[in-house]
């Protein structure tokens, strides 16, 4: 659904076209990473993975306000990012399974898995990491006077990193064309916001920087792309950064080594009540939509799923002899 | 008493953390959580959450409270989740704690440990699997310290945690599950002091931390096959014991070293280095061999990350053919 | 004047031995910083130093409410602070020259000057790098259940650092003893506070962690006195961290080598005319203190100075042979 | 036309900044103030405050808008004010800059120049007097560049800036004053091609930055007492060119390397591990000298700071005792 027909932004993020794709969306996030956990589960993958279940109706949302030359950074629970992107599946899996038609021909893995052709400038395993680098790309739009906005997405914990400060201040102090996305799945791996913050509110962290602060509820995909048509919009006037606080909840367990001791099994049961994407199928229902349509529309999600894990575990395994030349970009990328 | 690594690890810190009150621990997710490869289990139940104290996600931030506090008197040991992620606190470690005894004349000393799991071989890529105990060796008022069995981690872990300059010790993350007997008197293990893992005559092969286990596997084979390798386990790289491998190199007139860490700018070079500036150079036989982690990023794929490691097959052909090539026999 | 007599507690910072006290300080510090001027302008000391002339009230003022055994850490502008903790003036001097007797037996120098035993845990050539360890002895007051207070001073030019956020942040959710004084001089180096921020106080970052923001005029020592007081007893009873900006001017150029192309010539006529100094002496004057007492304290001073430089002038030089044993700190200092 | 060495990285500043619209520059105090040492003096008049960009304290911030702008199409270049404050920027430089390419499958590159003073001899203290090349020529996708003379700034920075892959130059300060011709071609010099500064028989002393001159002084010296050492200037530290020094040695039979930097794990160490693992090790006559800056920080005071630093008559007194030992003559 990435880069939806800019005669999408007249449309309310509600209306019926606009709602089925944050369905097909948010299920293609979540089928995908349903089928990485049941991959590591089976130890068929190595490595780890952070899983965006829970969370979809964040990437859905902000990326779908996103038009064609934006671009985004994100962190090592990425997938629903790229996946939100219009992220090719196929190339993700195979990625995760560690083959040569995987983003990165293999030599990434979970936490390197992006689409630059689609504005992805990169997953992280740093917490923090790709913040900086968006402020940087959307430096890099301001002095070419393009009107393109970043989004750099971080997580909860992201925000106590010293990283995340110098270049929030950087992009307040040059009125960047950047939104910070703040998911706030309420820890960062076990450490809860309560024992990490001494705020109620992270978004109140955006007065530090002399930006707005919005806080929108992350399981609510519309609301979540009204906020987000606004920052970006605010950005891509001149208007400046932003950031903005989504509060949301990550059900499976922070990587794949998580034994949950940190939370209770009736919080995680609490936050399901209000799956983002049974909020949309309730809407879509309310708006006459046949609950079988829906259910083909998963079936073929699903099925798109089973191909692209058939199709990563059909391909290639690399082979160590490129990996020397892989370090270097070769010189051509430098001719002008 | 025998124990898995990650146990004798823990064990340290239980002994010395009930010995001493100045001791606690900090670190990201070392509570309840247990730590990202379960080496805290227990302890928050056991002292405490002030003893055992989770942090955000600020590298730099928790350093530096690790050297204020040990200015004021404690005994601070911090965690780094992953030792990537070193480089966040990088100006902590190396501009001030390494600095300020040297610094402010003598006056204040910074008892600091700090420690992480290094290495690759678990999958999670280029940002988590680095072994970057080049730099701090590089590092004047730095110790560095990196064990290869239960015990040594035990014995070198107090006796960081007892020294009155800043530690740093790498804890490999495939050491933690292997097993071994461990010393209970808690006594420490002198810094500085190299281990003959296994005695030999043809060529001294100098090694640390994971990469000893791949190597004895290597010589034994080796072995098999009518060459005497002796083995040098380093266990400290600063304080580095190059007595015991300039002995060795005399007695064998050639040097190995191996490690996982990339080749270049390794330990291996420094090794090399001092043992060719040393009176070991008149007994030198062989060119040096350095068998290495690739001069590349930790890839991700399995039979990629394989290759980017030493393994047991390439120290054994690596050696052998050095060997041959250079007729040893 | 350091760790006055807590009988002084109760005492008005106004009160006329307080008054007294501040005076003989700042001047302390001001005689000392112009005397390194001059050896720096004729060439007489190598590298380069941070003159803290302009801005003496601040340390002058709240180092005054410090107790014994509280800490402070300081920056590269540094010399302040440790004068008005009561630091040796000869040690100092003989530092700035290279000298044994120096403070770090000539291996510091001036961004290296700290008197420990007086609670000082260094000065830093890193900026903001001696907050992290401000917050460490925070904590380590607090777990030995002492109830000291940490000091951190920091420029305006620090709070942009990655290290100062982090250190900020831990210091606030765990409640530490510890008050962060950010002496706003306007500029960082060149960086004025208006380009670098896109806040109009910069006391309003405390807002990102929680904790009360304070602004006071940097060039009252009485006000720095009343202000720190609050937040150094708030700290000592539990109440957590508090962040003060001291709004005051450096007269100097940033180091030795600033040709001050970044401000006007105005700009800083017009701060000397708040001189921090002659308000305390109007002050002084006000309350029937005679000139010429005040001008016997300054020629004190003077010739203190004067005689800290001849006694670093003829104290000998370091040599090279200690080096070596001097980058280890003894075993026996881990003894317990 | 003849100019100082700060004046040579200014100029090819200024001829990329007209030739290339992509390149800017971006630094602490880098516009009216001119940069700390002043190389940057005059560029915002000429260019302007978006090209010549004054930014907050805050290293890991600009070090990473660097690689974002690389990434959408610009041509960074970040001054680091002394090169040592690059530890607050140590992620976004080696977790960040040097792995993008490889670690996404090679589709994104990052061509960030990060360039900055380095080294002692200013009286600027252990937190402002490093030289730290032997961390970054560890770290595999990162190229290193440490010219000596203007024209090798020069050349050697316009390389740098049309280099798909991040580049660090480090600038030692004692040079920036130093004068020498440069090119007006606008032509940039490869990376990775050594210069054989003074050529000679009896020895072969790899140097690189400031040291070429000191070393070239005492070569001199010891050129009036019968020695005729071969100096090679190394100019780039990664990519290294190998192929001469090993050429040379296996010409004079000896090798010597002096570098300021701390001694252990410096860049000798690789050169002397390379140098044995090659054919030359067959043509080696003498144990390996290396000069180098003292296992310490950088002290304050200037006969402690001059001690720490390789002299010329410590340079000359070095290679004299070891010829004279190791019996060349
Ligand atoms: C610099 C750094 N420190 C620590 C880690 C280990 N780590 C990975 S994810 C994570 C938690 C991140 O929390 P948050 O930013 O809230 O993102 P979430 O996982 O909740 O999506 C931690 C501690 C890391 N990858 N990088
Ligand atoms: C990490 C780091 N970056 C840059 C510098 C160079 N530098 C030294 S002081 C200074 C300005 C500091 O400004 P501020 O914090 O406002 O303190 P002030 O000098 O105004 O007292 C700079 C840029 C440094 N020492 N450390
Ligand atoms: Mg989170
Ligand atoms: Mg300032």
């Amino acid at each position: 659904m990435a880069k939806p027909d800019p005669a999408n932004f007249t449309e309310e993020a509600a209306s019926l076209p606009r709602a089925l794709d944050y369905f097909r969306t948010m299920w293609r996030i979540r089928r995908f990473d349903e089928t990485i956990d049941e991959l590591f589960a089976s130890g068929q993958v190595h490595g780890t993975t952070h899983l965006y279940i829970g969370e979809e109706a964040v990437a859905a949302g902000v990326i779908g306000e996103l038009q064609a030359g934006d671009v985004i950074t994100s962190t090592h629970r990425g997938h629903g990012h790229n996946i939100a992107l219009g992220g090719d599946i196929r190339a993700m899996m195979a990625e995760l399974l560690g083959r040569t038609t995987g983003y990165c021909a293999g030599r990434g893995g979970s936490m390197h898995i992006a689409d630059q052709n689609l504005g992805n400038l990169g997953a992280n395993g740093i917490v923090a990491g790709g913040v900086p680098i968006a402020v940087g790309a959307g430096l890099g739009f301001h002095l070419q006077g393009r009107a393109q906005v970043v989004v750099a997405f971080a997580g909860d914990g992201a925000l106590n990193e010293g990283g995340f400060h110098e270049a929030a201040n950087l992009a307040a102090i040059w009125k960047l064309p950047v939104v910070f996305v703040v998911e706030n799945n309420q820890y960062g791996m076990s450490g809860s916001v309560h024992e990490m913050f001494a705020l109620s509110h992270l978004a109140d962290r955006a007065a530090a920087y002399g930006i707005p602060g919005l806080m929108v509820d992350g399981q609510d995909v519309f609301a979540v792309a009204e906020t987000a048509r606004y920052a970006i919009l605010k950005a891509r006037q001149g208007g400046g950064p932003s950031l903005i606080e989504a509060v949301t909840y990550r059900y499976k367990g922070h990587s794949k080594s998580d034994a949950n001791r940190y939370r209770t099994r009736e919080e995680i049961q609490n936050w399901r009540k209000r799956d983002p994407i049974e909020r949309v199928r309730a809407h879509l229902e309310g708006e006459g939509v046949e609950a079988a349509a829906l259910d083909a529309m998963v079936a073929e999600v699903r099925a798109e799923v089973a191909a692209a894990l058939r199709f990563a575990e059909e391909s290639p395994w690399p082979t160590p002899d490129t990996l020397l030349d892989a370090v270097w970009a070769p010189a051509e990328e430098g001719a002008d | 008493m025998e124990m898995t690594y990650a146990a004798a690890v823990r064990y340290a810190l239980e002994q010395e953390m009930e010995r001493d009150p100045r001791v606690f621990i900090m670190g990201e997710d070392i509570g309840v959580y247990g730590g990202a490869f379960g080496v805290t289990m227990g302890l928050v139940e056991r002292f405490g959450k002030e003893r055992v104290r989770d942090t955000p996600i600020a590298e730099e931030g928790i350093v530096g409270a690790g050297i204020g506090a040990s200015l004021v008197g404690m005994r601070p040991i911090v965690e780094i989740q992953f030792s990537d992620f070193i480089m966040n606190a990088m100006d902590q470690v190396v501009n001030q704690a390494a600095k300020i005894h040297f610094m402010f004349g003598g006056r204040m000393h910074v008892p600091l440990v700090i420690r992480g799991p290094a290495g690759a071989g678990t999958g999670a890529a280029a940002q988590h699997s680095q072994s970057l105990e080049a730099w701090f060796h590089h590092v004047p008022g730095l110790k560095v310290v990196m064990p290869a069995t239960p015990d040594d981690a035990r014995g070198l872990l107090l006796a960081a945690i007892r020294d009155p300059n800043p530690v740093i010790m790498f804890e490999h993350k495939l050491l933690y599950k292997m097993k071994g007997e461990v010393e209970e008197s808690g006594e420490a293990l002198p810094l500085g002091q190299a281990r003959i893992a296994r005695p030999g005559r043809d060529a001294t092969l100098v090694t640390y931390s994971f990469m000893v286990h791949r190597v004895l596997e290597a010589a034994t084979l080796l072995a098999g096959e009518g060459w005497d390798i002796e083995v040098i386990d380093l266990r400290t790289i600063v304080p580095m014991d190059l007595a015991t491998v300039t002995a060795s190199v005399g007695r064998t007139g050639r040097l190995a070293v191996c490690h996982e860490a990339v080749g270049r700018g390794g330990i291996g070079g420094e090794i090399a280095a001092r043992v060719w500036e040393s009176e070991a150079f008149d007994f030198l036989d062989a060119p040096l061999l350095r068998i290495t982690g690739l001069d590349t990023p930790v890839p991700y794929s399995p039979p990629l990350e394989q290759a980017f490691m030493p393994s047991v097959e390439r120290i054994h052909d690596s050696v052998k053919s050095w060997l041959t090539r250079e007729g040893a026999h």
